[in-house]
């Protein structure tokens, strides 16, 4: 069973690895997207520290939305998807471990992106910190919600745009948690109550996604 | 009494046609009395004046929006744990109309929190929540018509459905945690006007009323998909023949 | 082994077929026939339990596959319209991959000795991508039978392959058949499989 | 009864436009999806129609 998901999590990291072309685009659209908000809003420190973490939380949404779309649709279209469904473990298994290569190779890089984002948005250390430990604990849910954005619209028309239409209003609560406890630290106010809640969504998805993605993906390959 | 009877297509075909103008004909008449009683009956507010009369169709609206999508989501679970077509099929035709009570929730919650408030728009986390549930509406809508196969269509439908209704609660309460934060920001819509007897009924009335009306149309709309699906059944080549 | 019961297939609001009955054991090969958009593919895969049947259900060992998900998928392979390889892998590493995935081991040589027996000797360590589309059939080939599966569906499996693919592809499911295994296939060209007779089946007629 | 004259129906005590703006739209809406409903069957009706004479063809 574990072998099985090491084995999928390994063969996503080692096509990704073969492609970095595709995979940097939504590490640099991330770079960009922060980048923009200062060029459209002004460069009054103050006011960046105020929106920096929430800025670099959307567009980090809006970062692993790009990259979703690509998630099941390589290989449904040359048929592997077909194959790794056909596997003798349970279809749970593979939602879960393409979710967690996605986290890895989507997921990570933004990590570790975000802190030298911040320093642009003039956040403090602490919050650096916290903004990194947030995104760590949010980002997972991203992806896991995100796979089944992504098992739902394997293979329609406009499935690119039809997936943000669909995940981003899931996405609504880690962005208040993963933001908030940024703010948090900025007001003082800590934020150990945030990342709680984000750590229990965090559980709730890591228990539901995988189930309700490879149903999915079983009604979508039919 | 054989449930299935009446899960089969042929029968709920007949059956929805004769239901329908009987719903849509009570929706009518508890509007009438719904209204009379909102506009007629009920006494003005002391602290809101005349402008508070938009809670008789405000609260109905928001209620259904919610109780629209928990019954689609029933639906959708039966759909899929039982494999009756006809659960899909009711769950896509409540769709459209819990979506336009989503958006009638918030157009009224708009117009009366001008008057009140002095903004069209806060970030309450009744109005933030029900903007999100209008886009989990839209999304379940999209996705299915975006899928060309009606049975992969149905089923995509539910899931997203399920997840969604799971999430409610989990919006809801971020936003408003969210709300708690930032509190300096937004005006608590929790005054509600001291509410008289009357005006409980008047809400009750306009509720049961909607109640009605999208029983009615969601029957309509189910009748029209249950024949498109179902054309090539010797009932359906029967029927149109008929109105030849 | 394999039985199927009063099957049905829908494909949209069309009835492909129904009320198909069949059983099939050890040793015993399957040709389903049918024109185009007759519901052999769809057959197929309601056989591999990608697909659902309208009605009807499909049995391995007795047990309905939806609930031998396990077994099933170690005890059959299937090969459909495409290949499962991917581009940016060698075939060698498609192999070894695909026998991972299936909880086995596949060692270098074994799998290498796979693809010198469907005559790629000479592409195995080039991207698949580089392969010709009758070269990538192959190692989706080499891929089942490195499988050990004891039934095989297989979904047009002599598309794009030359004469000598054609005569290796029988060779392969003649042996398959000679050593007890099962084979339910489809395809529209002449199969020559000498003195195994396979069973037929058509549908949607 | 709360209202003296119609004009001050109308008025609502001066949120007119809140309260009319409000319960116009609902008709609005009510309205036009009954109309949409009904249309689409109207059109479902025809193309099956159609498409069982060519059937029957």
């Amino acid at each position: 069973m574990l072998s099985f998901l090491f084995t999928v999590v390994r063969r996503d990291i080692l096509l990704a690895a073969r492609r970095r072309g595709d995979w940097l685009t939504a590490q640099f659209f991330f770079v960009m997207v922060v980048s923009l908000f200062p060029l459209g809003i002004g460069p009054e420190p103050t006011m960046l520290r105020t929106i920096g973490p929430g800025v670099v939380w959307v567009a980090a949404l809006l970062a692993t939305l790009l990259s979703l779309g690509r998630l099941f649709a390589d290989d449904h279209r040359d048929g592997s998807l077909e194959q790794l469904l056909l596997s003798p473990y349970p279809n749970a298994l593979l939602a879960l471990g393409k979710a967690i290569a996605h986290w890895i190779i989507n997921g990570i890089p933004l990590l570790l992106i975000a802190p030298v984002l911040g320093i642009q948005f003039n956040l403090p250390a602490e919050a650096l910190a916290v903004l990194v430990l947030s995104l760590a604990i949010g980002t997972p849910i991203l992806s896991l919600l995100g796979s089944i954005g992504a098992a739902l619209t394997l293979g329609l028309r406009g499935g690119g745009t039809l997936i943000t239409l669909l995940i981003l209003p899931l996405y609504v609560p880690a962005l208040i948690f993963g933001a908030g406890a940024v703010d948090g630290v900025l007001a003082g106010t800590g934020a150990e109550a945030h990342l709680s809640l984000l750590g229990a969504l965090l559980v709730m998805a890591l228990l539901i996604a995988p189930w309700i993605s490879a149903l999915a993906l079983k009604v979508s390959v039919e | 009494m054989n449930l299935y009877r009446y899960a089969s297509p042929a029968t709920f075909h007949p059956l929805a046609g004769r239901l329908v103008p009987w719903f849509a004909g009570l929706a009518a008449v508890l509007a009438a009395v719904g209204l009379y009683i909102g506009f007629f009956v009920a006494p003005t507010d002391f602290q809101q004046g005349e402008g508070y009369r938009i809670i008789f169709i405000h609260v109905p609206a928001a209620w259904m929006s919610m109780f629209i999508y928990v019954v689609m989501a029933f639906w959708s679970a039966i759909g899929l744990a039982f494999n009756t077509r006809l659960s899909f099929i009711l769950a896509r035709a409540l769709a459209p109309t819990g979506a336009m009570f989503t958006f009638v929730a918030l157009w009224t919650g708009a117009f009366w929190g001008k008057p009140m408030w002095g903004a069209w728009w806060v970030w309450d986390a009744r109005l933030t929540s029900e903007l999100i549930l209008l886009f989990l509406y839209v999304g379940v809508m999209a996705l299915q018509a975006a899928i060309d196969d009606p049975r992969r269509a149905d089923r995509a439908g539910a899931l997203l459905n399920l997840v969604g209704v799971i999430n409610v609660p989990i919006i809801y309460f971020s936003v408003k945690w969210w709300n708690t934060l930032h509190q300096g920001a937004s005006v608590s819509l929790t005054r509600a006007p001291s509410m008289a007897e009357t005006m409980l009924w008047g809400m009750l009335v306009m509720a049961l009323a909607a109640w009605m009306y999208t029983i009615a149309v969601a029957l309509a709309r189910a009748r029209t998909l249950v024949l498109e699906r179902e054309r090539r059944t010797d009932w359906a080549r029967a029927l149109l023949e008929g109105k030849a | 082994m394999l039985a199927i019961h009063d099957l049905a297939c829908e494909r949209g609001e069309r009835l492909l077929f129904k009320g198909l009955d069949f059983a099939l054991g050890e040793g015993e090969a399957l040709l389903v026939r049918g024109g185009n958009g007759r519901g052999k593919t769809s057959l197929l895969r309601i056989l591999c339990g990608l697909s659902a049947p309208a009605a009807g259900e499909v049995r391995w060992r007795g047990e309905p596959i939806a609930r031998a998900h396990e077994q099933y998928g170690r005890e059959m392979a299937y090969v459909g319209h495409a290949n499962g390889i991917k581009d940016d892998l060698t075939p060698l590493e498609n192999l070894r991959l695909a026998a991972a995935l299936g909880g086995r081991q596949l060692g270098e040589d074994a799998a290498q000795a796979a693809l010198v027996q469907v005559g790629l000797a000479r592409c195995v360590d080039l991207p698949a991508r580089v392969l010709s589309f009758g070269q990538r059939r192959r190692v989706a080939l080499a891929a089942l039978a490195t499988a050990g599966a004891l039934l095989w569906i297989l979904d047009e499996p002599l598309t794009g392959l030359d004469v000598d693919g054609v005569a290796m592809v029988e060779g392969l499911i003649r042996d398959h058949v000679a050593a007890g295994g099962l084979a339910v296939m489809t395809t529209h060209q002449p199969l020559a499989l000498g003195s195994l007779e396979p069973r037929a089946l058509s549908v949607g007629e | 009864m709360n209202w003296e004259s119609w004009q001050a129906f109308w008025a609502m005590g001066g949120y007119g436009l809140y309260v009319w703006g409000s319960f116009g739209m609902t008709a609005l809406c009510v309205v036009a999806e009954v109309w949409l409903v009904r249309r689409r069957r109207v059109q479902v009706w025809q193309k099956l129609r159609r498409m069982q004479a060519w059937d029957a063809q």
